[in-house]
């Protein structure tokens, strides 16, 4: 099958649109239609809600859709991640029964893997999921899960196998998250927010049909997801706002994004909102300081080298080489710029530093970036693992001596917490 | 100079520190950083009960123990390592530093017996809207009443003071540094808690509308009083800087000690054993410097200024370095609420920019250090 | 902006390093700091023979290849990397440019061929006593004898000043800046080398007495000139840096791969191999910031000195943090005479501070960015 | 045997030394009196040169030394890491044939302990000690040794067993430095000086009797050694220098001195030459930088910290108490002060940093201090070690896992080179 070229699709897309496309219908009847045309995810395949086209056509069709400001299917958020591990690892009844309702945005999904015991080392998960008949029992606790408490559904990980060494011993579920078996609490942060929840399972029940891929492949498959999730603040950024525009369907994805984006509403203050330390400093009269200039100085070139080495591998990626050791740079970096603009907003801020809420600088938005830098480092990957990635991964160094190999069960690990 | 702690002092030492394990631990604090007052009154009657902590420092004929500035870094480090709530930083250190320093003897054997006692607490009002922690940043200028004294203005980022009994107010007359008693209930005087990153700590706004106020010190050069209350504020505030980071430390080593990921202890990881190597190295340089600026003040050093700068800069980044260290070694769980690290984390910021930040007390360590050169 | 190199591009690249690494290995850069003109004549003769690299960012009209910043940051990069002996920033970059940007038309069209040809060799004198890298620093006012112009005075750190065939000669007249051409062989001039610290980059210190000086760029803004000129420099050096500097990470993870204690590789232990991915970082980032500033420079960016500072300060930091990386990972064999990571050291330490030290372009950098604003 | 006290000792000393100093003496001549004496090392035992006092008790003999300007037996160089360790590990006639000539300086010793291939893993040492009738064959290669070119005696750690582990297959000798099978070459640094030498063994001899302690003994004999090599900075300090004085002993003292101290003069640029900022700052008329000021205040607190952290090491030792983790902490303070002398240095030479030499700022010394201070953080074992060592034997983290145990022979190791 020969691939169609720029021209024609943008001509494709042009009159489905114009035949479709109206701001008073109803979200997610729009996008029911839209992900049936295949139009809103057109590299994914014919079959699945899809049109078979090369990952950079979808930047073409993307432009279309911004250039008459139309809503597409429902992208941020964990449930696209679902949709693509779904999509890779799924037998055609979970495709069937979960693709549309993610595309559309009737279905909130959740992701299971982290627990407390197993924070770095993912595939330590020690949730467990035991045969019980024809349905799996589930035990154990998730931790850092993002919306659980609107989820629908959740992808865990857990364990199916003490045997097997630690990486082959796990499997992947979609799992109900209405259920008894299942409850989510939120966990608050120093910061005062409580973005993410802890998941407890208590004989939580799967049935055998809604386990992914075959029984030990949950860490592929978790990868897959994770792999995902890199990109996942790509996402974030281009699609986390509506137009401002009236129209019924624009007031529905407005209440959309606002939900799915309120646990992610202080990460701006977690990256160091570099944007407001030159003006910040301007107004206090700080950038007189020599010393504060400095050090305004360092972090304004960090960020801005950061920003371009993070376009440098997108570049490359769009020209179809492989990735640079870029993609794996940027989290280190991000951690870097985030603590250096704690340190700019500090000297600045000088006294006032000191003040939170409506006394704070800036309405208490510097506090919160002084208290929300520190999660930087951790999540997603501490800055260790992050450096142990790019020495052994880009820079080809010995790993270091495993000594979590053999049976999982034999392997030293942190205690098992109750409820 | 002195270098090590003698055998009397760290006896001391561990008095404090049961004390405080017994009356303030973590939980304790949570309590008062809920809490209204911001202290538990009880533990703070036995503050001065048991260990005749607010007056370590004044002299017996005032009610106090008579001891230096050592012994007071004794007990500050072991508040910040307790993470203590209670005024005793605003009322002991504070104003009855500024007390000694800026009244004259008279008024020192009328208003310190009931501050070293505990019975009474005062907070000192200095910093302005321009936040300026030295002398350089007072410029509210006292009025008369005929012989009455009046203040107008407003005084920013009082320790402790909302719940302080009596406030001590730096104002000028004739373009010098003048001491002022306000009564608590005064007239005209209006506090209010300000919001602040660190809970465990309480700052106040305090306005000054016609407030009646008595001048203390007339004889007495307020302004050096002033620079030599500072220095000690300076190193007393360094060496809880140090008591918070040592806890830190202890608390993520035992904790890499403990926690597996791939099958052996994080302690065991170069990346983790090498940065508790590093904090160790930065706490314990910080707290030679503090141990040292508190022996020149002890012994009346002329470079004690500098000394003094030197001890709030490296423990404020001491400090600052453990708080992060900190929550990374515990990870995700560092940052949570209900995990007690972020509460010295709190503590570790809001030390690090009370008095000056870092940067600003390197500057002024320079400056002294060529002044004395 | 482009935020990638093209295949072209990296073709010439490939190139540039086959030459190098046949003709420039670090055998040749030993032999040449031992030698008294400090460069090999004949690897200067193919240079300009086989790659047209002296004239690569000239115009074709002059004799040059009519590429870009971006042309000529490879070159420099792959310099570096190759730690090349040749007058090529002192000539191809800093003179040749300074006419580019100084000289009228018809004096490029006489001049610049038989440096694009590297036929002859320019050093530019610009800096003096105070050792400033900017304008303010040239204070050096020109003397007129009728018609003709004279120079009196020194100019130091002038780079391939010693093996120079002319000289151009940065001076006063009138307050504003004026390009001179003095012959290598005037009278009244005097050369001599300078003790420095990287011996395989030559400074001389230049001393005019009543030196017979050519006026060059008559209707030319000099002072823009000159500005433009010191941000190519800052670009081309910084690139000679970053090359330098993925060289010595190579290396330092290869042998980070081989050496054996304690019975593994000590690349396998987290303390080096967290250093190398830090490094790699630095590196990373001011490679970025070298690239924009060439765009920049090539795209006309009226932002350029802002870019051009920021990529000299990284590329400074992360040079030296290379190099005291490459040291630390090789350990004590790192610091012999015979090993050859300590030839990076010295150009990393020199490049450091030539054209300015990071302090100095961060201060420049924040100053561009609010003049932009 | 009761304890004589300070005032008793005092009295002694002072007698003695009134009996027998006078500063136009031989140099040797004295030392052999004073050996002999037991007043030269009053803690050593009264059978071997020594009064069998207590440590402190030295103090107050060096203090009527220092009172009268007398001197003191030869305490500086490697000579005296011989004597303690002979002292502590040697046989009665290695003790008489070797202590005697250390003391009065007539035998110059030197440590044959470092390898090219082991460097911070000392006990991975590969030269080869083989039986050969009575005596010992020596082949391998040593290196980062001080004065081997003209000491008369070397102590050296080399692999007796190869079936052994590691650190049990080593043994210690003595060995002749003066003949045919020790060949001796200078080891130039990149700073230009050449202060250390490789020594290159093919089939050396040592007789029978010139091993010391047991055969796999070598390792724990080596880290006496070393422990005395940790407290020898002070000595240097102390005995580094003679008084002001003629005298012909004078003369001949500061002969001995000039020589042991050779190949220790660029050691003050290696640590950074602190002495030099404020000043330099003040001359260059850079201190009033304020970026500067801040660079500096940084190195004049860290290095007056670092010096207070270590006179709190000494007054506790003297206390009696035992050592905290001040001790090994200094050599990762002493790194970070260089490295941060360095930061200051060139940013007060600002360009004059280019220049060495004659053309170079304070006659080429910031030249040298830039060129010398990346040895700090490796000689006498690197941050890395000293890391490891405060996090395992201060903070009691656990180790990591050994790859190097069973058999040597079976060890990973770098390949031994050849001449």
């Amino acid at each position: 099958m020969s691939m169609p070229d720029e021209h024609t699709v943008r001509a494709e897309v042009r009159a489905w649109l114009a035949e479709h496309w109206h701001p008073e219908q109803d979200l997610v009847e729009w996008r029911g239609i839209l992900a049936d045309s295949g139009w809103g995810m057109p590299h994914w395949p014919r079959a699945w809600y899809g049109r078979g086209l090369p990952v950079a056509m979808s930047a073409v069709v993307d432009e279309e859709f911004d250039a008459i400001e139309a809503v597409g299917v429902a992208r941020i958020g964990i449930r696209l991640l679902a949709g693509a591990t779904l999509l890779e690892h799924g037998s055609e009844a979970h495709k069937r029964r979960f693709l549309r309702p993610i595309l559309t945005g009737e279905d909130t999904w959740c992701q299971l893997f982290s627990e407390p015991g197993s924070g770095s080392d993912l595939a330590g998960a020690t949730t467990r999921a035991e045969r019980d008949g024809d349905d799996w029992r589930i035990n154990g606790q998730k931790v850092w899960t993002t919306s659980a408490h609107h989820a629908e559904w959740g992808l865990l990980l857990a364990r199916t196998d003490w045997d097997a060494p630690k990486h082959q011993g796990l499997s992947c579920f979609v799992i109900d998250m209405r259920q008894p078996g299942v409850e989510v609490q939120p966990l608050k942060q120093m910061n005062g927010y409580a973005s993410f929840n802890q998941v407890f399972f208590t004989d939580a029940v799967v049935p055998a049909e809604n386990r992914l891929g075959e029984i030990g492949d949950g860490w592929k498959i978790a990868m897959t997801t994770l792999a995902h999730e890199r990109r996942g603040a790509d996402a974030l950024r281009r699609w986390g706002q509506a137009p401002a525009r009236a129209g019924r369907i624009y007031d529905q994805l407005r209440a959309e994004i606002a939900s799915v984006l309120e646990p992610y509403k202080w990460y701006p203050q977690r990256a160091g909102r570099v944007d407001l330390a030159l003006p910040r400093a301007r107004e206090t009269g700080r950038i007189a300081d020599p010393a504060v200039r400095q050090e305004l100085a360092r972090l304004l070139m960090l960020s801005s080298a950061a920003e371009w080495l993070a376009r440098r591998a997108r570049a490359a990626h769009e020209l179809g080489r492989p990735q640079g050791p870029e993609g794996s740079l940027g989290k280190l970096a991000g951690s870097e710029v985030a603590r250096q603009a704690a340190r700019v907003h500090t000297l600045v801020s000088d006294a006032e530093a000191l003040l939170a809420g409506r006394d704070g600088p800036h309405d208490g938005t510097i506090a919160e970036i002084l208290l929300s830098v520190p999660a930087t480092s951790i999540a997603g990957g501490t800055d260790e693992i992050q450096r142990n990635i790019i020495a052994e991964r880009v820079l080809d160094l010995p790993r270091e001596p495993r000594l979590d190999g053999g049976p999982f069960r034999d392997v030293p690990r942190n205690p098992e917490r109750g409820r | 100079m002195r270098f090590s702690f003698s055998d009397e002092q760290e006896q001391f030492r561990a008095v404090v520190r049961r004390f405080l394990d017994d009356h303030a631990p973590p939980s304790a604090a949570r309590a008062c950083m809920a809490s209204a007052l911001g202290h538990d009154e009880a533990v703070w009657a036995r503050l001065a009960d048991d260990l005749g902590a607010s007056g370590i420092h004044l002299d017996e004929a005032h009610g106090g123990q008579g001891f230096g500035q050592a012994e007071l870094g004794i007990i500050m480090e072991e508040m910040g390592r307790a993470l203590l709530c209670a005024p005793y930083f605003g009322s002991a250190v504070l104003a009855a530093g500024m007390l000694r320093h800026g009244a004259t003897v008279a008024e020192q054997a009328e208003l310190l017996p009931p501050l070293a006692s505990g019975a009474r607490r005062a907070a000192l009002a200095w910093v302005e809207d321009a936040g300026r922690w030295d002398a350089a940043g007072i410029t509210l200028a006292a009025g008369r009443d005929g012989a009455a004294w009046r203040l107008d203005g407003r005084k920013r980022f009082v320790v402790d003071g909302l719940c302080a009994d009596d406030l001590l107010v730096l104002a000028r007359v004739d373009g010098a540094l003048a001491l002022f008693l306000v009564a608590g209930d005064a007239r005209g005087l209006a506090r209010r808690a300000l919001e602040v990153i660190d809970p465990t700590r309480r700052l106040a706004e305090v306005d000054f509308t016609a407030t009646p106020a008595r001048r203390l010190g007339a004889d007495v050069d307020v302004d050096a009083g002033f620079a030599r209350l500072f220095d000690e504020a300076l190193v007393a505030l360094a060496g809880e800087t140090i008591g918070g980071a040592r806890r830190l430390h202890a608390e993520a080593v035992e904790y890499a000690r403990l926690r597996m990921q791939f099958g052996r202890p994080i302690g065991s990881f170069q990346a983790i054993k090498h940065q508790l190597a590093d904090r160790l190295l930065d706490i314990e340089l910080a707290a030679a410097a503090v141990n040292h600026a508190a022996a020149a003040l002890d012994e009346n050093d002329p470079a004690v200024s500098a000394f003094a700068a030197q001890a709030k800069a490296m423990a404020s980044e001491a400090g600052m370095a453990m708080a992060a260290c900190a929550i990374q070694v515990h990870g995700g769980i560092g940052f949570t609420w209900d995990h007690d690290t972020h509460l010295w984390y709190k503590r570790a910021k809001s030390s690090e920019v009370l008095l000056g930040t870092p940067a600003w007390h390197r500057e002024r360590y320079l400056a002294a250090l060529e002044a004395n050169a």
